[in-house]
């Protein structure tokens, strides 16, 4: 659209009634402890990977119950699994273990 | 707490905009650029009150704070009694004043507002008028106004206008000595330094990219470089 | 000497209070504006965080008054009290006096009408309701039709309203309101299985014994959601379903999400039928309006009137639990109160 | 939806709205795009409802534009507010009314501001005095023109000739509403039903037999945006903007838009044309798209005024759709011609949109 | 020729086996991987050949790692073994004896007695028969045992036998019935024929009062030759298939072949040489409740079985306790964690990785605290404290951010992403120049140590700080408390660490001996190998560790990993240290003084100078 010198924007707003439920399914189903989480952030304040990059764990668990997991992967794959998060959560929450799942469900989706 | 942070607490609008934040979010939820660009009024709010000046500098100096489409709707909501809109304005005033608006794609943009706006200002004493609205600048407006556009005299004639004429009524010409005075409030209150700082940093910066600004309007390379340009990474 | 007493509200407070001062030789008055006692309780169905049957707890609370020296009256509205020689002169609307020596004011909260919080339409939008009205339809079974097909809802929990909120004139937390949109989810889920409900909050105040641990019960065993973030408004879209705003703050997303039925959280405002009271006696309040006791720690049951107490939450949002400790708190303060007065 | 809740929150939003003797300041946006509702406003207070309605041909722009492009301090448009606030002290009035909703914010802003800071008040005063001479008084009350029209919606409802009725099958038009954002978010207290259910609209189309629907999107921002709009490389977020709008409101197949804010209205009309030409897309069963009326131009219409001369041969969206549905009778020849009756061409037809 | 129609069964039995052996071996072989060739070659006609035959000697037939379990466990699995192998030899002897000729029909000896059936009077022969019945009676009383064992392990020390599919027990019923077909086909026919010897003429003169033993010995015949012939049809199918595997794998074992990051070739040697004797069950610490039938004999069933197994490799804490005890020493963890691996993600950017500032600089020594460290500040400290006093020049390669050695990918499978991790760290450590890298944590040591190949001396702190001691770096003060040391997994097992970490204790105070210890010692339940077992399973595990090793109610429980620290302590009723955390506590930190005198002594003269 040359012509006009703008576009039409795609909408940022998270619309909940079409989030994509398939991940959250599976990994509900591998790793229940994921609904535990209360956002606290201490997974990401103590993330061995988190500290040279914008990677957090809690953005993803996040992510990944509010069904926005289209980019997931690319960040999932600096989780180095050195397990510090499961080690600092006040929930138990085992988010290695939520990692490793999104790592097999997206490597085998990507097969 | 850091010499920016200070600064602007000087703004009335920054006090009047940020008591106190909670972090609610009530604000990027009905935001309407919130929904269209990478921005979230909430941390704007946030960085700002923890008055850390690193952030506050990379604030004035990047695309963010440019999104806002100040339409307030974040004053209604907010249960603190906060007006990220208005915070957003004293960020604003404060980036063109520390000349850090020409870092940013979005912020350059004033050059262009300043050029068109302020100059109308203070020749015409109109923000707006009908010559403004060039239809090659924009085509969003339709036949109908290229029409209108080819014909202002006669169709503002007939819809009852007083088209550039003296006298009261709309599209009226605004005598010379309003002109002046108006000029005169510009000049007393810094409103006219404000235009002149503008102007300077943005020409430094047009320098800096081999851009010519011109003296005048905006028919210049710099002034459709800011006009044009959407390096279409803000969603 | 044989004292009058007179206790302004029927309610949990008023009635642990009576009981309390049983064992004292004083005549105790209970005047209830309503007719019959319990207050708020009445309208409960469960309680947090064991889903405990409001109805016994009143029961018992009504059982435990002592018969021989308390008496209820009721339909009485108490609008104005004066000092007079060191007692309290307690008027009624219907033009009744009474003399008292002491006087607890147990008068009780309001419930914040959820109706200054416009953008939620409460009272708009028919699907949107309180969780005091969606309380009542537990204790009266009776859902609205929609509810009952079985089919599964989505139902929103809106947290915080008319709380913590400068708009709406409180800026105090009404501190239950958070348990209570935990414990009414479960029952939601319970009875609605095929549902999903959703909670909105901002903070969750879990202060309480048990509290955190149903926060968790919700999250593991009924699959509730919670998600950060204040709604902003709600809009009501075709068949009466409602389109909720939202920022998800912990992803930092403007999100909307439609829904059948929205639960208001509604929070607890001062009871208005105390302000007359207070103010015939210029009585100094806190900030939302609650009745100010002389010392909030050291004594928070005492008022700078001489003879004129506080018990429950006419001074401060307080759970049902602490609201019979506070009352039995202020019955001794009372006796000792009435002890000093003979000595004199 | 329950009306009675919504009655009664307007009853706790009761604005006080001068009767008469006006000092009205006028719009850049709406003389620029709507001149010929100007003239209307003026016209049905002069001529139907006998008020007076003072202009000073020596105001200008209230510099809002510029204010919220942020290239206007506010010292200077505070004192550019006061110098109206001097004008019409000197022309001794007392009631003031802008025909435009940002310069309507503007206003109130300003004067919430020098309540709360009064040392502000008196730098105006002094700036004023420095770079004009002038003084002024603080108007005794400030409402938006649409204020005014809402005052007099019954008593026009009496004089009016045609109801929003469509007049084959004598069902209510239903009609969209659309407050501009600085009408009443900012200062509930000082828009007539406050922030969240405005009645300064729908109380018009109301009284004058149309039915106000309601849809999501209600409140949102049309996307103008000042900056977002200005700048050419921004315009996408004013189309998004309204694009969502329309989308909301589709599904309830409103019979015609009506703004209380000159570039509402404006971007309401333009960008159905644009979303028509970029994608294809009209949001009414018709193609024609839907009509977007600005409300002097609806009260100039049941008060049986000339659509021409009100100047709605200036929308890009066909009003005449509309007009037949209410059954106003109007020359069809003489839309695009010019104020003697002279051909000046017609406007190119629209690939997509259907005139 | 000796012949008999009822032999066909067993040839064709020992036919498809051998021809099933070749080919399956050789595709395994074939497996093995470039240079496995000449590394077999090279080591055939070495010391290491005659080692493997010995410890075949050992383990396959004498089964004396069983034996340390349990001697009666032990005496089962051997009299099956031996005695069978012994009785496959000299019955070849015997017949060769016999023959007077040393190759004969290969089945010849196997059914000697119902070719040979006159009685022989010769002593050699009778003691030759008698030795063959005593070798028939030496596995049939394992054969009791093991009947006896499957109704009741514990008699023999186990509390979990392993359940076997229906396959198994096939295999088993016809192994069981091989012997005492054999005994009472050799009884009927020495009931008529009078060649047998202590066990099998009076039990033939028995049968033969009661039964016609002539016509009934050779379809007994038949039926021994058709199961010994069953037997070997079902041994590649069955668990038995340990039997000839197992030999083979102590063979390339010890001439160096190593198992691939894949499930092949030498794994499979590893896979197949299972015997499902199900010992490694009850040392499973996550059993019974966690671990149900998930032990490594079931997964290395399951994986035998091609089923699929990703579950079953996570739900492991790889802490190494069963291979420690498997009687066959196959390498158990790396089994697993070559099964978790999964499809490597190509498309990593290593960028995303923690990346270490290159140091060069002029000291030797290396100090990495490792993620895991870093969350237990104490050891961190007290290293740091211990380095001062040294006056050792160190640098802390990781003092700022914390970061990861890549093991946890490794252990997780993910080997790619395991080793991009650990390029920028091993770059930062060769760049260094340093000589020696030690590490307060065990499983960075192991990293370090095994996948690195850097060439500097890597040593946990355990050893370093003995040494430091043993060179009189630091001096610490004795006392009297009685400590338990708990040997961590990683160091233990895994690196062979034991003795240092309780050279230092001993030297600190009194070393109390715990029986579960050394390569025996339990997990402390915090294992970052076990990915996907809850917060409250693992504290199951933690709290049993804690409360074993606060049995004899110790001072103080000593161990050398941050991550056993952490798990202890929450559970453990006396305080929990680490090795350094001990040290650092009773350092006497004159050393410290003198060298700090002496620096500021110097710092003064540079100044009189200047």
């Amino acid at each position: 659209m040359s012509e006009w010198g703008f576009t039409v924007i795609q909408t940022n707003q998270s619309d909940m009634d079409q989030m994509d439920r398939g991940l959250i399914a599976k990994i509900g189903n591998a790793e229940p402890s994921i609904f535990w989480c209360i956002g606290c952030g201490s997974c990401s304040a103590t993330c061995t990977a988190a500290q040279f990059n914008n990677f957090s764990p809690r953005r993803i668990i996040q992510a990944i119950r509010s069904g926005q997991v289209k980019d997931i992967m690319g960040e999932v794959n600096k989780c180095l699994l050195c397990g510090k998060c499961q080690l600092v959560c006040p929930r138990h929450v085992n988010t290695r273990n939520i990692l490793l799942n999104v790592k097999q469900i997206m490597g085998q989706d990507a097969i | 707490m850091g010499r920016l942070y200070e600064r602007l607490c000087e703004d009335l609008r920054c006090l009047e905009g940020l008591k106190s934040c909670m972090n609610c979010g009530v604000c990027t939820a009905i935001c309407p650029s919130a929904e269209f660009y990478r921005y979230d009024p909430r941390k704007i709010c946030d960085t700002v009150q923890r008055a850390d000046d690193e952030s506050i500098e990379q604030l004035l100096k990047s695309d963010t704070i440019w999104y806002c489409g100040e339409c307030m709707s974040c004053k209604t909501r907010c249960p603190r009694g906060n007006t990220p809109g208005l915070l957003i304005m004293a960020l604003r005033k404060l980036s063109q004043e520390m000349g850090y608006f020409t870092d940013s794609e979005k912020g350059r943009q004033q050059f262009a507002i300043r050029r068109v706006i302020g100059d109308s200002i203070l020749t015409t004493g109109y923000c707006m008028r009908p010559i403004l609205v060039n239809p090659a600048n924009h085509p969003e407006q339709g036949p109908v106004w290229e029409w209108v556009y080819n014909n202002l005299p006669e169709v503002m004639d007939k819809v009852g206008a007083n088209y550039l004429k003296d006298g009261p009524g709309a599209l009226r010409r605004i005598a010379p000595e309003v002109l002046s005075e108006i000029n005169q409030i510009f000049q007393v209150t810094g409103g006219q330094d404000f235009f002149q700082l503008i102007e300077e940093f943005s020409k430094d910066k047009a320098d800096e990219m081999c851009l010519d600004a011109g003296e005048l309007g905006g028919d210049n390379a710099y002034f459709s470089e800011v006009y044009t340009k959407n390096s279409g990474n803000h969603h | 000497m044989n004292k009058t007493i007179v206790i302004v509200g029927g309610g949990p407070a008023g009635l642990e209070a009576a009981a309390a001062l049983g064992s004292s030789p004083h005549h105790v008055l209970i005047l209830e504006k309503e007719h019959n006692t319990g207050g708020k309780l009445k309208n409960w169905h469960h309680l947090f965080p064991n889903f405990a049957d409001a109805s016994e707890i009143l029961k018992s609370l009504e059982k435990s008054l002592p018969l021989n020296n308390s008496e209820i009256k009721y339909d009485c509205d108490v609008f104005k009290m004066e000092q007079m020689d060191g007692n309290l002169l307690v008027s009624l609307k219907s033009g009744e006096k009474i003399k008292a020596d002491a006087v607890l004011l147990a008068t009780g909260f309001d419930l914040f009408d959820a109706y200054k919080k416009e953008e939620y339409g409460h009272g708009i939008y028919k699907n949107v309701i309180t969780s005091s009205e969606l309380e009542g339809m537990f204790v009266n079974n009776s859902f609205p039709d929609q509810l009952k097909d079985g089919l599964p809802k989505k139902i929103a929990m809106v947290h915080c309203v008319g709380s913590r909120d400068k708009k709406a004139g409180n800026m105090h937390c009404s501190k239950l309101c958070c348990i209570t949109g935990v414990k009414q989810a479960i029952e939601l889920r319970k009875y609605l299985s095929k549902s999903s409900v959703y909670n909105f909050y901002m903070d969750l105040r879990m202060y309480g014994q048990h509290f955190e641990e149903l926060y968790q019960e919700a999250q593991e065993d009924y699959g509730v959601n919670f998600i950060r973030g204040r709604v902003s408004e709600i809009a009501e879209i075709s068949d009466g379903k409602l389109q909720v705003k939202a920022e998800d703050t912990l992803s930092g997303r403007p999100m909307k999400m439609i829904f059948d039925l929205v639960v208001l959280l509604i929070g607890m405002t001062p009871a208005t039928s105390a302000a007359s009271i207070a103010q015939s006696l210029a009585l100094p309040k806190s900030g939302s309006g609650f009745l100010a006791p002389v010392h909030q720690h050291i004594s928070a049951n005492e008022t700078c009137i001489p003879g004129l107490f506080l018990a429950g939450t006419c001074r401060e949002p307080l759970s049902l639990q602490e609201s019979i400790t506070d009352a039995r708190a202020a019955a001794l303060k009372i006796i000792e109160w009435l002890k000093l007065k003979d000595n004199h | 939806m329950e009306q009675e809740g919504k009655k009664r929150i307007w009853s706790e939003y009761q604005k006080e709205i001068a009767d008469d003797h006006y000092f009205y300041v006028r719009s850049c946006i709406r003389q620029t795009f709507f001149p010929g509702s100007e003239t209307t406003f003026l016209k049905i207070l002069r001529d139907d409802l006998s008020r007076d309605v003072f202009e000073d041909a020596r105001h200008t722009t209230c510099t809002g534009i510029g204010y919220h492009t942020d290239i206007v301090p506010f010292e200077t448009i505070m004192t550019i507010a006061a110098r109206h606030f001097a004008l019409m002290t000197e022309a001794g009035y007392v009631n003031f009314v802008p025909s435009c909703v940002t310069s309507f914010g503007i206003y109130t802003e300003i004067l919430d501001t020098w309540k709360h800071f009064p040392e502000m008040e008196a730098k105006a005063r002094d700036y004023l005095w420095t770079a004009t001479r002038r003084e002024f008084k603080i108007p005794d009350n400030l409402s938006h023109t649409s204020d005014i029209i809402y005052r007099f919606r019954n008593e026009l409802a009496e004089l009016s000739g045609h109801r929003l009725v469509n007049k084959n099958d004598g069902k209510p038009l239903k009609v969209v509403e659309h407050i501009g954002c600085h009408y009443a978010k900012m200062f509930p207290k000082c828009g007539v039903g406050g922030a969240e259910f405005p009645a300064v609209l729908s109380g018009m189309v109301e009284a004058w037999g149309g039915e106000v629907i309601d849809y999501p999107e209600r409140r949102h921002c049309c996307g103008f945006g000042f900056r977002q709009y200005l700048i050419k490389a921004n315009r996408g977020y004013s189309l998004s903007n309204s694009k969502k709008k329309f989308e909301s409101m589709q599904p309830y197949q409103p019979d015609f838009i009506v703004a209380n804010c000159p570039g509402c209205a404006m971007f309401l009309d333009r960008w159905q044309y644009t979303i028509a030409e970029m994608e294809g897309i009209t949001y009414d069963k018709s193609g024609k798209g839907i009509p977007v009326l600005t409300y002097e131009e609806l009260a100039g219409l049941i008060m049986g005024y000339d659509p021409w001369v009100m100047g709605m041969q200036m929308h890009q969206i066909s009003v005449e759709p509309l007009l037949d549905k209410i059954g106003i009778v109007y020359n069809k020849k003489d839309k695009y011609l010019g104020s003697k009756g002279q051909y000046i061409g017609v406007p190119q037809p629209p690939h997509f949109l259907l005139q | 020729m000796r012949f008999d129609y009822f032999v066909v069964p067993f040839c064709a039995g020992f036919g498809y086996l051998i021809i099933v052996l070749l080919f399956t071996y050789g595709r395994w072989i074939n497996e093995l991987g470039e240079g496995a060739a000449l590394k077999i070659f090279k080591s055939l006609l070495t010391r290491k050949t005659l080692l493997a035959s010995r410890e075949v000697f050992q383990e396959c037939l004498v089964h004396r790692k069983v034996f340390r379990v349990n001697p009666l466990l032990g005496y089962m699995h051997m009299s099956l073994a031996l005695g069978w192998f012994l009785l496959i030899v000299i019955g070849k002897f015997e017949a060769s004896y016999f023959t007077g000729e040393f190759t004969n029909e290969f089945y010849f000896p196997i059914f000697f007695r119902f070719f040979e059936l006159s009685p022989h009077r010769t002593f050699t022969l009778q003691f030759f028969n008698a030795l063959m019945d005593f070798l028939l009676l030496f596995i049939l009383s394992g054969v009791a045992l093991a009947l006896y064992k499957r109704f009741k392990s514990s008699a023999m020390g186990m509390k979990n036998s392993t359940k076997h599919t229906s396959g198994d027990k096939w295999a088993l019923a016809l192994l069981w019935m091989i012997f005492p077909l054999r005994l009472f086909a050799e009884s009927l026919t020495a009931g008529f024929a009078g060649n047998g010897s202590f066990l099998t003429q009076p039990l033939g003169n028995l049968l033969g009062m009661i039964l016609p033993v002539r016509m009934l010995a050779t379809p007994v015949w038949w039926g021994y030759s058709i199961v010994l012939g069953g037997f070997m049809v079902a041994l590649p199918y069955s668990r038995y298939m340990h039997i000839p595997t197992e030999i083979l794998l102590i063979f390339l074992k010890n001439w160096g072949i190593k198992p691939k990051d894949s499930i092949s070739g030498m794994a499979f040697f590893e896979l197949y040489s299972c015997s499902r004797c199900g010992i490694c069950i009850d040392r499973c610490q996550l059993n019974p409740a966690i671990n149900k039938k998930n032990q490594m004999v079931y997964f290395l069933r399951e994986l035998r079985a091609g089923n699929e197994v990703t579950q079953m490799a996570h739900n492991c804490l790889l802490c190494g306790r069963c291979q420690e005890i498997c009687p066959v020493g196959i390498d158990l963890t790396n089994l697993r964690t070559i099964s978790r691996k999964q499809k490597d993600n190509a498309h990593i950017h290593s960028s995303s990785y923690p990346s270490i500032p290159m140091h060069s600089f002029s000291t030797k020594v290396l100090y990495f605290a490792g993620c895991m460290g870093s969350l237990t500040p104490g050891i961190r400290k007290s290293m740091e404290t211990i380095l001062e006093v040294s006056g050792e020049k160190y640098l802390f390669l990781d003092k700022e951010k914390s970061y990861c050695c890549g093991r946890p990918l490794k252990l997780a499978g993910r080997l790619a992403e395991a080793e991009k991790v650990s390029q920028n760290i091993k770059e930062a450590i060769v760049s260094s120049g340093a000589n020696t890298l030690v590490t307060s944590c065990p499983i960075c040591y192991k990293s370090f140590k095994d996948d690195y190949k850097c060439e500097l001396r890597v040593l946990h702190h355990s050893e370093y700080l003995l040494e430091l001691i043993q060179g009189g770096m630091i001096s610490i003060r004795s006392g009297n408390k009685r400590l338990v040391y708990h040997d961590p997994c990683e160091l233990g097992r895994k690196s062979g660490i034991y003795t240092q970490p309780r050279e230092i204790l001993t030297k600190l105070g009194s070393l109390t001996n715990v029986e579960e210890a050394y390569g025996k010692s339990l997990c402390c339940g915090g294992s970052l190998g076990h990915l996907t077992i809850s917060m409250e399973e693992r504290e199951q595990i933690q709290k049993s560790t804690a409360e074993y090793l606060n049995q004899d109610n110790p001072d103080c429980i000593a161990t050398a990993c941050p991550l056993c620290k952490k798990s202890l302590t929450k559970f453990s009723e006396s305080p929990v240290k680490d090795i350094a955390e001990l040290i650092a506590e009773n350092l006497i930190k004159s050393n410290y003084k003198d060298h700090k005198t002496k620096k500021s002594n110097l710092a003064e003269a540079v100044r009189i100078d200047t």
